[in-house]
């Protein structure tokens, strides 16, 4: 065959590596947003997304939080779920098997409330056939430093980080809380732990007050702000952590569309996740995608780190 | 079961009573596959704007083979008074039908018990239970303004009864007075469907249980996606420290799983 | 004069005691939103206010950040306005005079670079008539300690807040920046360091990409994020903050309506700060009080205080 | 200067050309102390949602003795999205007059000179020095359905000259090319008043610098309050490292007042 136009427009190539994970696309369903993937069914075609993370899994099933469970906010949403899981053996046993036949890279967000839980539940995905890489809440409160949470002590970060790396050969991603003075002291700990990849970031800590009842509008008083109202914060520090530390940065944060994906890529983010989007709207992270694939081929982009702003 | 997420035009947008709507869409493959008692989650916001953001869950109240769908709502707050603006022509996101409807019983007596707009997804469920059996219908609100469609109800059966607190329309009394009555006049096995206020469903599950009679509520709960992602809208389970959803496993459960006694 | 009812109802007691300050109702205007004042007139009943808190002044004047300043992002605004300010002896000529006419408590928002700088702005606010209070912006960088700012660590903010209360007899107000880890800290160490009052949030640090010039939107890549978005986070704070020190809490962060002030009051806040709603509606701080005091009749409340939740 | 916060219902919406709009609205108050070259802040949300958060500045195209007053605006983005669905009858929030307007010169002849929707801000001044003195209206766009009123301005005087980029109205070619032509015809002093492009408005500069003829222009920056609270709209200063504020200041400064040179 013979090229008649050296300049033939190739198609975008939207596939990205973190570490020896390959995803088709820079386009993850955050944990806690998607369930177990098989509630999307119908709604999203999961073989177009890049990754699914699943809901933070634990050692044991957890009932999670009294209701309520969630408020609106403006432009965003609190929740506190209370990490409510059905737990690494039931996940193994009645989740796993349908995730396989997905086409896509099946992430697995874990949690503990100490070193060895998270050691622990790594160990026991890490032979499992399906699972591409551990995604690691260390937003979770550490029981033997006083409920503090791992990730806002850059030490505990990376005391998890490194049983976590001990107990697997699978890439793992460190998911930072946004809830610190300074982010890149968590991320360059994590990343020198060992981490394959950070990703940031995990909700805010906030809190409604229902003045009708006179009550905090959760039961649990605190919750996790997420959504479009947040994303100015998370955009900042992806931004930061990026330009702190040499391994691939996942972006997160009120991720709706393929402009608020774009920010984060040109910010520096190798990847981005959908959360509280896909609840919103279940195709969220399918037409992100194809929305950025749109804009990479109207503005001649090949290749997706092309996208990052110039220092 | 299938799932749609379709940008469905209003075709009717009628206020009925003070803060009373009923809404009607079109959205053929919603209506196709909608059983009684499901729901759907209507985007609220206005064009490209993100407040509020989330959709709000309402019942299903009526479909037509025309392939409309019909939703009976109050202006509550917010979203709803957002929805009510809306014009026929314009276009709301819809995604449905969702959750798990009534399981219809039809071998013995169907007593179904509404609480103000309560009602809204008893009209599919009688609509059915019609057709095969005998048709109780128990309708309550404060005053006879807060029930503007029951005459989609009263024809249904000769078996219907309404109670309003201040007596403007029925029985001046409570919903769970006409309950009681009824089932003294009942003597076999009967069934109760259930929907209104918490207060006045645990009054009836509580009377039911007295009988021995299942009972099948429908619940509220705060939602943010409708479909089992979030774990949000959990209820608490009567038998364990563990969660109902109600958007998974409910809307409609039956009474004796739920936890009557739970108050945040 | 025989009261023939003993059930007669009063009206709700609106004012309250900070220190030595006295305001007529909890509502007060939060300093960079509402100029020196004059800019309100005749669109904002300033006599109606509990109190105005002006600009930042600074020891010199300072031109601020090139534009772009402002960006809009979902039910918020980020600002890089720099700290812009006719400086301390200007403000004293140019604009205190005016400021002395308005029947509302005048409270002097300061800032500066150096302990010393606060300290010597703080003293020339001493004498002047017509200041009531001085609320200290301690979200600036520090500039001996590499530019890390001052809110941050709450030994530098205790510094400040103790040079400031030996520099004024005046009611100090000291400003905390919501971007730490545990704002109880800062708050603890400066309630101890003398502080009359703690005035709670300042602006979370964001940014925000044009994708089309693919460019950081504002010129000075990060910005302060305010408005509505940030209300979850910043009534978390408050709640924090009023359990953890025993002097009075001033709550800010996106409060455009008496709802978000009741919430705020209902946390435990002794009064609130109009920010970044008097910009979208001059007149919300005339009707926030206003429609405090129906809230408080409707439901039989007499006092402020009455309007906290129980433990 | 008196200023006024209004819910003001809208007359008329009319969209003249793609993505172009007219919106007249019911304000008395402002239409009345309103001067050439001023703006207001209009609320944009719709009902109690609070996205988008921020009001939008548009100029003052017309007043009626009425109390109507128009804007001519362009859709750009999302809060202009959400104005043009306004309709006749509902109710906007605006905020005006705001700014320091047109300082109008009345013994030498005036050349206005407008690109695309710059002109805008350009009918009132155009209005007010037709009944005074001399008046030339150079207009500029990319092509002619960018200026839909622009009959608006021909009526106004017989020195009106229209440049399109494509040719499809008037001259093929700049404004610049107009204001250079125009002029090569004026012997004595002049006076310029421009809106339009930031690129347009700094050659219109450099072309009336090197005439030594003075010049107005009518700047636009991102607003929040419009009012000069924030000091948000920061426009950097020719002589200083200081900054002009456009909504407080201006919109309207002399153009050597301003830093050609500043790009972010
Ligand atoms: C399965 C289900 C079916 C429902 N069917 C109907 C119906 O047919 N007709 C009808 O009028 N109402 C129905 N509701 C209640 C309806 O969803 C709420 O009235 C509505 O969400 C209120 O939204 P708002 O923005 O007007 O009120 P706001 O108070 O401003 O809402 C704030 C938030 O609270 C949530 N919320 C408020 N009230 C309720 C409630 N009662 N239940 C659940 N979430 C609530 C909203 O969804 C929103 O997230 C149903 C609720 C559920 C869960
Ligand atoms: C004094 C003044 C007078 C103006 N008069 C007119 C007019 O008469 N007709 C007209 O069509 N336009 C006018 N503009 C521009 C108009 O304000 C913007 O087009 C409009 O704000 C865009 O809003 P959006 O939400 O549609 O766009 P978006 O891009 O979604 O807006 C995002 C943010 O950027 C701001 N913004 C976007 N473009 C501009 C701009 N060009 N200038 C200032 N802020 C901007 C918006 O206000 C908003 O805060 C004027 C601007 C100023 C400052
Ligand atoms: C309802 C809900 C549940 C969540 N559960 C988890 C979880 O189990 N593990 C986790 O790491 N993050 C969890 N998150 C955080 C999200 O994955 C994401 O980091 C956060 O919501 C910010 O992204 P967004 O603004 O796109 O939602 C949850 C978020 C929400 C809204
Ligand atoms: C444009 C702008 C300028 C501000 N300038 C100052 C300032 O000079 N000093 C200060 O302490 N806070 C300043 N702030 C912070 C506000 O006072 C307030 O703490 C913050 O905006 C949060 O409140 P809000 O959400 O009600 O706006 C500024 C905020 C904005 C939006
Ligand atoms: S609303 Fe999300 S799981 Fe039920
Ligand atoms: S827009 Fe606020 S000062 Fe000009």
């Amino acid at each position: 065959m013979i090229h008649q136009n050296d300049q033939i427009t190739k198609s975008p190539d939207l596939s990205i590596k973190i570490g020896s994970l390959v995803l088709k696309n820079p386009v993850l369903l955050a944990s806690g947003t998607c369930g177990y993937g098989t509630e999307l069914d119908g709604l999203l075609d999961l073989d177009q997304v890049g990754g699914i993370i699943v809901k933070g899994i634990s050692i044991r099933p957890r009932p999670g939080t009294p209701p309520p469970r969630l408020v609106e906010t403006p432009c965003g949403l609190l929740n506190s779920i209370g990490l409510e899981n059905v737990g690494i053996e039931s996940f193994l046993r009645d989740k796993l098997p349908w995730l396989r036949n997905v086409k896509t890279s099946l992430i697995v967000n874990i949690l503990g409330n100490s070193v060895e839980e998270y050691s622990e539940i790594a160990k026991k995905l890490d032979g499992a056939e399906g699972v591409k890489a551990i995604e690691v809440n260390i937003s979770c409160p550490n029981v033997k430093a006083g409920g503090i949470a791992f990730g806002t002590d850059p030490e505990a970060a990376a005391n998890v980080t490194r049983a976590v790396k001990k107990a697997t050969d699978l890439p793992v991603i460190i998911k930072l809380t946004p809830n610190v003075t300074d982010i890149t002291k968590v991320a360059r700990k994590v990343a020198s732990a060992g981490a394959d990849a950070v990703s940031l970031i995990n909700t805010l800590l906030g809190m409604a007050i229902d003045i009708k009842s006179r009550r905090p509008a959760l039961a649990n008083v605190f919750g996790g702000l997420s959504g479009p109202a947040i994303k100015p914060i998370a955009l900042r520090m992806v931004w930061q952590v990026v330009r702190a530390v040499d391994i691939p940065v996942i972006g997160i944060g009120g991720i709706s569309t393929s402009d608020d994906a774009l920010e984060f890529l040109m910010a520096g983010a190798k990847a981005v996740e959908i959360g509280t989007a896909t609840l919103i709207r279940p195709s969220t992270a399918e037409d992100v995608p194809a929305d950025i694939r749109d804009y990479m081929e109207a503005n001649s982009i090949q290749n997706l780190e092309d996208l990052r702003l110039p220092e | 079961m299938p799932k749609f997420d379709i940008p469905a035009e209003i075709v009717e947008q009628t206020q009925l009573a003070h803060g009373i709507f009923l809404l009607t869409v079109e959205a053929p493959a919603i209506q196709n596959s909608a059983n009684p008692g499901q729901f759907c989650m209507l985007e609220v916001k206005y064009n490209n704007s993100r407040d509020p953001l989330l959709r709000r869950p309402l019942s299903i109240y009526k479909t037509q083979a025309n392939g409309h769908i019909s939703f009976l709502y109050k202006k509550v707050g917010k979203g709803t008074r957002l929805l009510s603006k809306r014009r026929p022509g314009e276009i709301v996101r819809v995604l449905g039908p969702l959750g798990q409807g009534f399981r219809l019983i039809h071998d013995r007596p169907c007593i179904l018990v509404g609480g103000g707009l309560g009602i809204a997804p008893l009209l599919l469920p009688a609509e059915r239970i019609k057709q095969s059996g005998k048709l109780v219908i128990l309708i309550g609100a404060g005053n006879a303004s807060e029930i503007p469609t029951i005459e989609d109800f009263s024809g249904l059966t000769r078996y219907f009864h309404v109670a309003t607190e201040d007596g403007s329309l029925g029985q001046r009394g409570m919903v769970t007075d006409l309950l009681a009555q009824t089932l003294q006049e009942i003597t076999g096995m009967a069934q109760i469907y259930t929907c209104g206020p918490w207060p006045m469903m645990k009054a009836v599950y509580h009377i039911a249980r007295k009988k021995n009679i299942p009972c099948q509520v429908s619940l509220e709960a705060t939602m943010a996606c409708g479909i089992g992602l979030c774990l949000g809208c959990a209820v608490p389970k009567s038998d364990s420290r563990e969660f109902l959803h109600v958007c998974k496993e409910g809307p409609v459960f039956d009474a004796d799983q739920v936890n009557w006694e739970y108050t945040q």
